[in-house]
């Protein structure tokens, strides 16, 4: 949102702002196919980063994008790719072999109505399951959602230094609404923003174990050409990097690709508490219906309802402790979203107290109003 | 417009003799007869979108756009009935019949 | 939801309307300091058929982006100026490219021939739209004629400035002229005084 | 004079709004137009024709004609083909793709498909450009030309679509452009009466998204570039390589016989069925 | 599991028994790509099919399988595909498409270690989620584990049936303990077996539209070259099939869509209880880890432990009802998954009552052992 | 006489156990033993290689180089391998992929990247099969013959990966054997040198999965095979068609010049900066 | 876990001990109407490398199909015998094929030369299976020799019958000879008692 | 075995002269010296995997597969260090290597 300050504000797209947190964060390739209503990223790119010694390629789809960002995340580059549904679902497989192989990279998905081609210029909140459970096989992942264009900045490069520091694949789930809103936003300096970059080995090359335990989980990566020769797969691997299908050496490789995330739940799990300390109506929201919510908070106060709202910025790893902590003296929760009720099935998931959890949905691809919540908190009051 | 209007008028004289006449030779057997029959050229027009294609390619210049960008005929006894325009037009909007004996009078 | 004033330009196509809507939230946001949220209606109506850019201005952040109630709208073309007109407050003020638009769904509508006049007096249509955005600035006071300008020469191709000028100046005369005929609470605006004396 | 017109509407379907979604000038119409009489002369049944489109401004094709109409997913539209084939063989299966749709993300689908020899017709709506989606460079677009990922100009080098398609294996493969019209519906045609895998590649223009960028100008601007840079293939024979150097030839590129998957697969259910214990 | 009666049992695999399920289901069509452990299904296919005017293709890859197998249906096959993860995450895309054009089809996903690569020879339940949520978009989704050689028979035919019954994709979630296993059994004649088509459109075709909304929620099907010209599209579209984004087409579709599941629940919802009733430790499991689980619960009963099963046969819709009833009055839910707890969550979502969730998971690639299930239980008593 | 297997064991990886998982007799063991003597001969510094591989019996191959190995997934290698070197233009990247992996579920990626004329070295080691996942027939398994699912034998046309290389783009195609183990690595070699997208197919057997089901016998005979349906380029000139019926070439089939990638992009990059505002 | 007897069958990739598993299931399940279940290892181990199959035998339903303590071993080469001995019972039975396994981890190990056997008597060493699983069923009575046949006749290609039927002579024959040397208690089987004359 | 045996005899008959003269002449210049030298091969026996293809093209039959399928150096003395059994090793497993004089006694 503006800032008033000496620089003036800009006005951008959320998806312009999502270019200019990736190129904030160290961003230097980035390979996609273009779809509606991801495709300004591309374009943008396309346009920036040859100018900045950069990579852009438009590849020949979604799988051989999100392949073409791992390789280069293994040649050191910080890496980028951004789609919508029908191309996310395209990059399961792929996304896998990134958690698996302990690849950092950036993944946009701008959500539109599904499923298939459904509504492709409408905005939806559909992909919320599926950011954390596409892929075969249980991994843990990193899933942030924006809900403005400043948001876009920041979050994208969030979700570059966790791609880094975790050495895992993030997922900016952006939605129609937050892509092609323009806001204006001052941007802060370089030097204003913090940038992370993967641990890189300091050994000996014959001293490195790409795949060693360490106290954080997070491995030192080397990267191809640097001296530190190691293999990558997408098969479960030991300690060298090897295949491998010895349960004592599967075993800890898996509880350590986990235990990478769940150690650091307090730095990844960002939330907006708005009003909630003494709210009796808790609103859930996250990317664009957070807007609504929060709107519908203010007005709902203005009748002197007691209501609060928990803006979820990282939706994943889900951040049960603060939503615990929030809704715990709430008598009534509203999760509304944009889909059929996806976080509300975690909210309920983890509800120990006795609150009420209600849903309000729309999946016809209209934004939820700030009115609809509005009326259902004075509904529920 | 501007722009449209030049390579429209520049197309169709170029395209004139040669484009059109070959055309008919290889496509309607009836050349001699049309050239004897008359015809007429009709637009649907809710579904014309005034893109010009239909009057570019007029062999006989008997179609023009006006100035709302709408195709109109602007020399229909010109008309060889040789179809381009209808077989041309991306929206289906253009049709060319023979005309009937009494049709030509209310044309 | 206070000093929010939201506000659609919408027409057809190829008539420039998102860059307005671009300009216009410019204007607003970058070179007055409000806060502005601009959308557009995207699909594949954008192919050729209806093209709609929503505006909303407020001093306060901006919660929902999209414009629900308007305040102004600007139709270019018959079929917008039928189908959103329902979204305009009744307090709204319609304004219409009359090159187009032959029947207004109210006797309030301000109408001007936007796309003649750029045809006209300028001999190129598409600048009808900066005619259009200097009209809405003069008729509600919604952005200042010098920040519309800033904004306008920022965002056009090099080379145009003269012509978008003049796009400007004639919008603006326009807009005075209905003003002096009519009065002006009959067109509603709830934009901040300016004090204005750049195109006279 | 036939009444081509009105020969069209008859195959359009009446409860789907008109004008297409198309933008003015789009030679999608065209070739929409161009199908039809090559079906109405082959005088299919309406009920015998599928018509599988994949993605894109072309993939909304099907959506207006009054056949068994089939809008896939994203460059997927031969893979649906293919299992529609051989679940029902007597249907006449016509699949419409962009050059995208085709050759991007559906490339390997379509030398697979060319490859087996199914018998279906593919027709490809070469506008050199991802239309729909804003005008992003394709494999088919020429080196050297601008589009929206490609600001700079275009480094890649373009597919032949058709010299794919031969390579890859297909039996029957034409070129026509939508300026010539009339020869296009007699290659489509054509690839309808083959057995086996036909191709034609159709040359169109998206003005909106490929000409405006590239100074190439509106719709009747490309049509005329269209005009001019054809050749009809008979005629290249006689032209020198300096003479055809910016040119590309139209016509029938390829006829041969092949084995057709369909047949070969009957051959196949006679040999299963010898295996069965009796 | 064998059968005492006049016929002689047959030593099937589980992936054999699949392929005679689809047979006897009437399935006609199966494309496919090879991938371990589902393999044998392609190779079974490939013989079986053409003896009996069936049609097998192996396609390119999964992403052409599924389009293949949606092509086919809605020419009027019964179709099938089956693969295992990596494969399985490439459909995604096209599944999506065949839950809004509700085509009917079934598809195999035989679970082997993930993610990526993973463990290929080896047993896992990790796509449990996957297969409910892999796809973008909201959508409903049926989806049924085998546990034995018998059981993936009559679930394959019961796989076909909701597929056709309901006009949408059923998964069938194998593992490769299932998949590979070779047990006897007595398979049912013909006549034993219920096989189901999709209902026909029977009005004249100018009446007929072709997703107008029925009490089943499930339109008539017609199907390519029958004379029911209509128009089948992966985006939102009317009654017709016409592509909409109009709020009154695409929510009543939507809902529909989830309806005419919701609405067949007690049809769809199929779960075994063994030993429930006076229960106090309820175990459930499904696949292959519910056979240890039955061994686990008879052990504890002969050690006095009122233990009990609930084995889930139907994954998804959940069968929340069933959970809810059978754990209401237990002490201790035990969810043992060779996954890190996916169904596990479920089970925590619809708890109600006071009883505690407890897991046991494995991601080794080993299958759960009825003594680490006895261990458990013996400690949770 | 150089000790060859000396010099191939300093490029294996000492921490990685041997002998290699393939079967008794695998050609992909001598492929390996080819790849390495080029790069000896070249001298590249094993920090610069970068390898990478698909999945496949032939994707196994990568693990026991002591180079940068990436085992990508399944069909997918040069689009990886396309990210490393366009982050790093300075690698060697080399690629290497089963006739499936490339060609199955890989084949657009490969058309696209020898469209792209990226300069990536594309080893296709064609074993007419998939071996890793139990003898499927694959796209260039020959019309004919029998395969786990295509037990009635194969219906379809196979693929001429070569050919198709050529028509996509790439600038380099050879085609070996390993039976003539000497000229695979000279090809190879050759391949490394070449700037642009460099194509080796490289013909061996599965006596495992293909050879034994269509009675060719064990590795050896396999490899008979080889010898005696391969024949070098240079002398199928002048051969006549009868005598090359049932034979296939061996040695460089294509080698031309075409901008490359990586240099092109180079330019896009300078175009760029000039649109900085300075 | 009351009847269940479990078997594993392991060795070198071309030993056909897959096919061994089958035939030892089918003789048990399909021949004596006992309940089965029959596992083995897959991967890229199989390759060439080791192979693995695993039946499982039971007069009540199984549950767990994968074999953990067995209580028969036949080990067809020396890895194989050293690696899954550990699986093995204490009071299990260890068979090991003499021709590769050279040292037995227990003195208790029947050895014969199954390989040899074959590649001498029949000139065919793929059938050692055959003749591995005919001494199993004779030293431990887990199948009758008659259900054996059955399964082996309903598997193995035509023509080779003959082959086969020898093959389960000789391998009868060689354990008899083990049994009558030794006492029956040092083999352990569990299997039932079946009047059994089939193979004098 | 036995069929494997059979194809191995059969090949290096044909391959004998042709294939392997070839191959020196082309790929190895010292064939004249080599001729001279004389050779031995060492068998990796942890890796080889007794596939046959070293001995079955040896172009001199040197090598020789045993009972046991393990190759073995059956007539050492042709050796012509042409290194094809090296080369085709698909697993490493022979080396072929010049003899020093007091090697050739050991032998
Ligand atoms: C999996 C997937 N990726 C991307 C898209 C977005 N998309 C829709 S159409 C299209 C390209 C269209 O180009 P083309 O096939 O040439 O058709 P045209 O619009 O030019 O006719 C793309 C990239 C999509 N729908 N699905
Ligand atoms: C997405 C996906 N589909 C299928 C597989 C299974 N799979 C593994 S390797 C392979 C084919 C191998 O054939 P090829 O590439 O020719 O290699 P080869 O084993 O013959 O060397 C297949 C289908 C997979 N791993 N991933
Ligand atoms: S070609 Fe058709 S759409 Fe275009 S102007 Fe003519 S009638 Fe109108
Ligand atoms: S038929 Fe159409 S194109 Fe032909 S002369 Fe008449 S108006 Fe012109
Ligand atoms: S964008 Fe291009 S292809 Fe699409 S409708 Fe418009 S002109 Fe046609
Ligand atoms: S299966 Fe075939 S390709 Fe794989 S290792 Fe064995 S011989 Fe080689
Ligand atoms: S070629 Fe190698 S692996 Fe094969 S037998 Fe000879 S030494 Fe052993
Ligand atoms: S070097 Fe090897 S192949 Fe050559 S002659 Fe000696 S043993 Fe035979
Ligand atoms: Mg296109
Ligand atoms: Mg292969």
């Amino acid at each position: 949102m503006a800032r008033k300050g000496k620089k003036k504000p800009r006005l951008l797209q959320g998806n312009e702002a999502i270019v200019e947190g990736a190129l904030a964060a160290g961003c230097s390739f980035f390979a996609g196919y273009p779809i509606t209503p991801a495709s300004e990223i591309s374009e943008i790119l396309a346009y920036r980063l040859p100018q900045m010694e950069g990579t852009f390629i438009q590849m020949e789809d979604e799988i051989a994008s999100l392949g073409a960002v791992i390789g280069a995340s293994l040649a050191g580059a910080k890496s980028m790719t951004a789609t919508s549904g029908p191309g996310f679902s395209l990059m399961q497989e792929n996304l896998g072999f990134a958690c698996v192989a302990e690849v950092p990279c950036v993944i946009v998905n701008v959500m539109r109505g599904g499923p298939s081609t459904g509504l492709p210029t409408n905005p939806s909140q559909g992909d919320v399951m599926q950011a954390r459970w596409g892929t075969h096989g249980d991994h843990p992942i990193i899933v942030l959602a924006p809900s403005s264009v400043r948001d876009s900045f920041d979050i994208t490069v969030k979700a570059f230094n966790f791609s880094e520091r975790y050495r895992t694949p993030v997922i900016v789930l952006s939605d129609e609404v937050v892509a092609h809103t323009r806001e204006t936003v001052v941007l802060p300096d370089p030097d204003e923003i913090e940038v992370l970059d993967r641990i890189r080995p300091s050994m000996p090359p014959e001293w490195y174990i790409p795949y060693k335990d360490t106290s954080s989980g997070v491995p030192a990566m080397g990267i191809f050409g640097d001296g530190y020769r190691y293999h990558v797969t997408g098969l479960i691997h030991d300690i060298r990097g090897f295949p491998t299908a010895r349960t004592d050496e599967v075993e800890p490789f898996m509880r350590r690709l986990f235990r990478k995330i769940n150690q650091s739940f307090h730095d990844i799990q960002i939330v907006n508490r708005f009003m909630t300390e003494d709210a009796e109506l808790i609103v859930i929201a996250y990317g664009s219906v957070a807007r609504s919510a929060r709107r519908a908070v203010l007005d709902a106060r203005e009748k002197g309802v007691k209501a609060g709202l928990l803006h979820l910025v990282t939706l994943y790893p889900f951040p049960r402790r603060d939503v615990v902590a929030t809704i715990r003296d709430a008598r009534v929760v509203l999760v509304p979203e944009m889909n059929m009720g996806q976080i509300s099935r975690e909210v309920k998931r983890v509800n120990e107290g006795m609150s009420r959890v209600a849903t309000l949905n729309r999946i016809d691809g209209c934004m939820i109003t700030p009115q609809e919540i509005y009326e259902r908190l004075i509904k529920e009051a | 417009m501007t722009a449209k209007g030049q390579t429209k008028t520049k197309q169709a004289k170029t395209a004139k003799g040669k484009v059109a006449k070959k055309a008919e030779v290889k496509d309607k057997q009836a050349k001699t007869k049309a050239q004897k029959k008359r015809f007429e050229v009709d637009f649907y027009r809710d579904w014309c979108k005034g893109c010009g294609i239909c009057s570019a390619f007029c062999p006989e210049e008997v179609l023009a756009m006006n100035e709302k960008g709408e195709p109109e005929i602007s020399k229909p006894e010109r008309c060889i009935g040789c179809a381009w325009c209808e077989i041309r037009c991306p929206d289906f909007a253009v049709r060319v019949k023979e005309k009937k004996e009494e049709e030509v009078c209310e044309a | 939801m206070g000093k929010r004033y939201e506000i659609c330009l919408s027409g057809s196509g190829g008539q420039g309307l998102i860059l307005a809507g671009i300009i216009l939230a410019e204007a607003a946001g970058v070179y007055e300091g409000k806060h502005v949220a601009q959308t557009q209606s995207y699909g594949p109506e954008a192919r050729g058929g209806a093209s709609k850019a929503e505006v909303v201005i407020s001093d306060e952040e901006i919660d929902y982006p999209m414009a629900t109630r308007l305040d102004l709208l600007l139709a270019m073309n018959q079929k917008s100026s039928d189908s959103f007109y329902f979204d305009l407050k009744p307090e709204g003020t319609l304004v219409v490219d009359s090159t187009f638009v032959t029947q207004t769904p109210t006797t309030k509508a301000v109408c001007i021939p936007f796309t003649e006049i750029a045809r006209k007096e300028l001999g190129r249509e598409m600048v009808a739209n900066i005619i259009a955005l200097a009209a809405l600035a003069t008729l509600t006071k919604v952005v200042s004629l010098k920040s519309l300008e800033a904004a306008v020469l920022a965002r056009v191709p090099k080379g145009t400035e003269e012509l978008n000028r003049k796009a400007l100046q004639l919008g603006s005369k326009a807009a005075k002229a209905i003003l002096k005929e009519r009065k002006p609470e009959s067109i509603k605006g709830h934009g901040p005084d300016h004090e204005d004396t750049a195109y006279e | 004079m036939a009444e081509i017109t009105k020969l069209v509407h008859k195959y359009l379907r009446h409860d789907k709004k008109f004008p297409h979604v198309w933008c003015p000038g789009c030679g999608n119409g065209i070739v929409l137009g161009a199908m039809i009489r090559a079906i109405d002369r082959r005088a299919y049944r309406k009920d015998d024709i599928v018509m599988v489109s994949g993605i894109g401004c072309s993939g909304r094709l099907p959506v207006y004609v009054d056949f068994n109409t089939l809008h896939t997913t994203h460059g997927r539209a031969l893979t649906f083909a293919t299992g529609v084939k051989l679940a029902k063989p007597e249907l006449k299966v016509i699949v419409v793709m962009g050059d995208g749709d085709a050759t991007a993300i559906g490339g390997n689908h379509f030398i697979h498909a060319a490859r087996r020899n199914i018998n279906l017709t593919a027709i490809i709506i070469n506008n050199n450009i991802y239309g729909m989606t804003g005008g992003q460079y394709s494999p088919t677009t020429p080196y050297g030309m601008k589009a929206s990922t490609a600001p700079y100009r275009n480094i890649e080098h373009a597919f032949n679509i058709a010299e794919l398609a031969v390579t890859a294996g297909a039996v029957f493969v034409g070129r026509g452009t939508v300026y010539h019209a009339r020869l296009l519906d007699k290659l489509i045609e054509k690839a309808f009466v083959k057995r086996g895998f036909g191709v034609v590649e159709v040359i169109t223009h998206c003005h909106t998204q490929y000409g405006r960028r590239n100074n190439m100008g509106d719709a009747v601007a490309m049509m005329k570039w269209q005009k001019e840079h054809a050749v009809r293939v008979e005629k290249s024979a006689d032209m020198s390589e300096e003479e055809l150097r910016d040119k590309f030839t139209i016509g029938v590129l390829v006829d041969r016989e092949l084995p057709i998957y369909t047949e070969q697969y009957e051959l196949v259910r006679k040999q299963a069925k010898k295996t069965i214990p009796s």
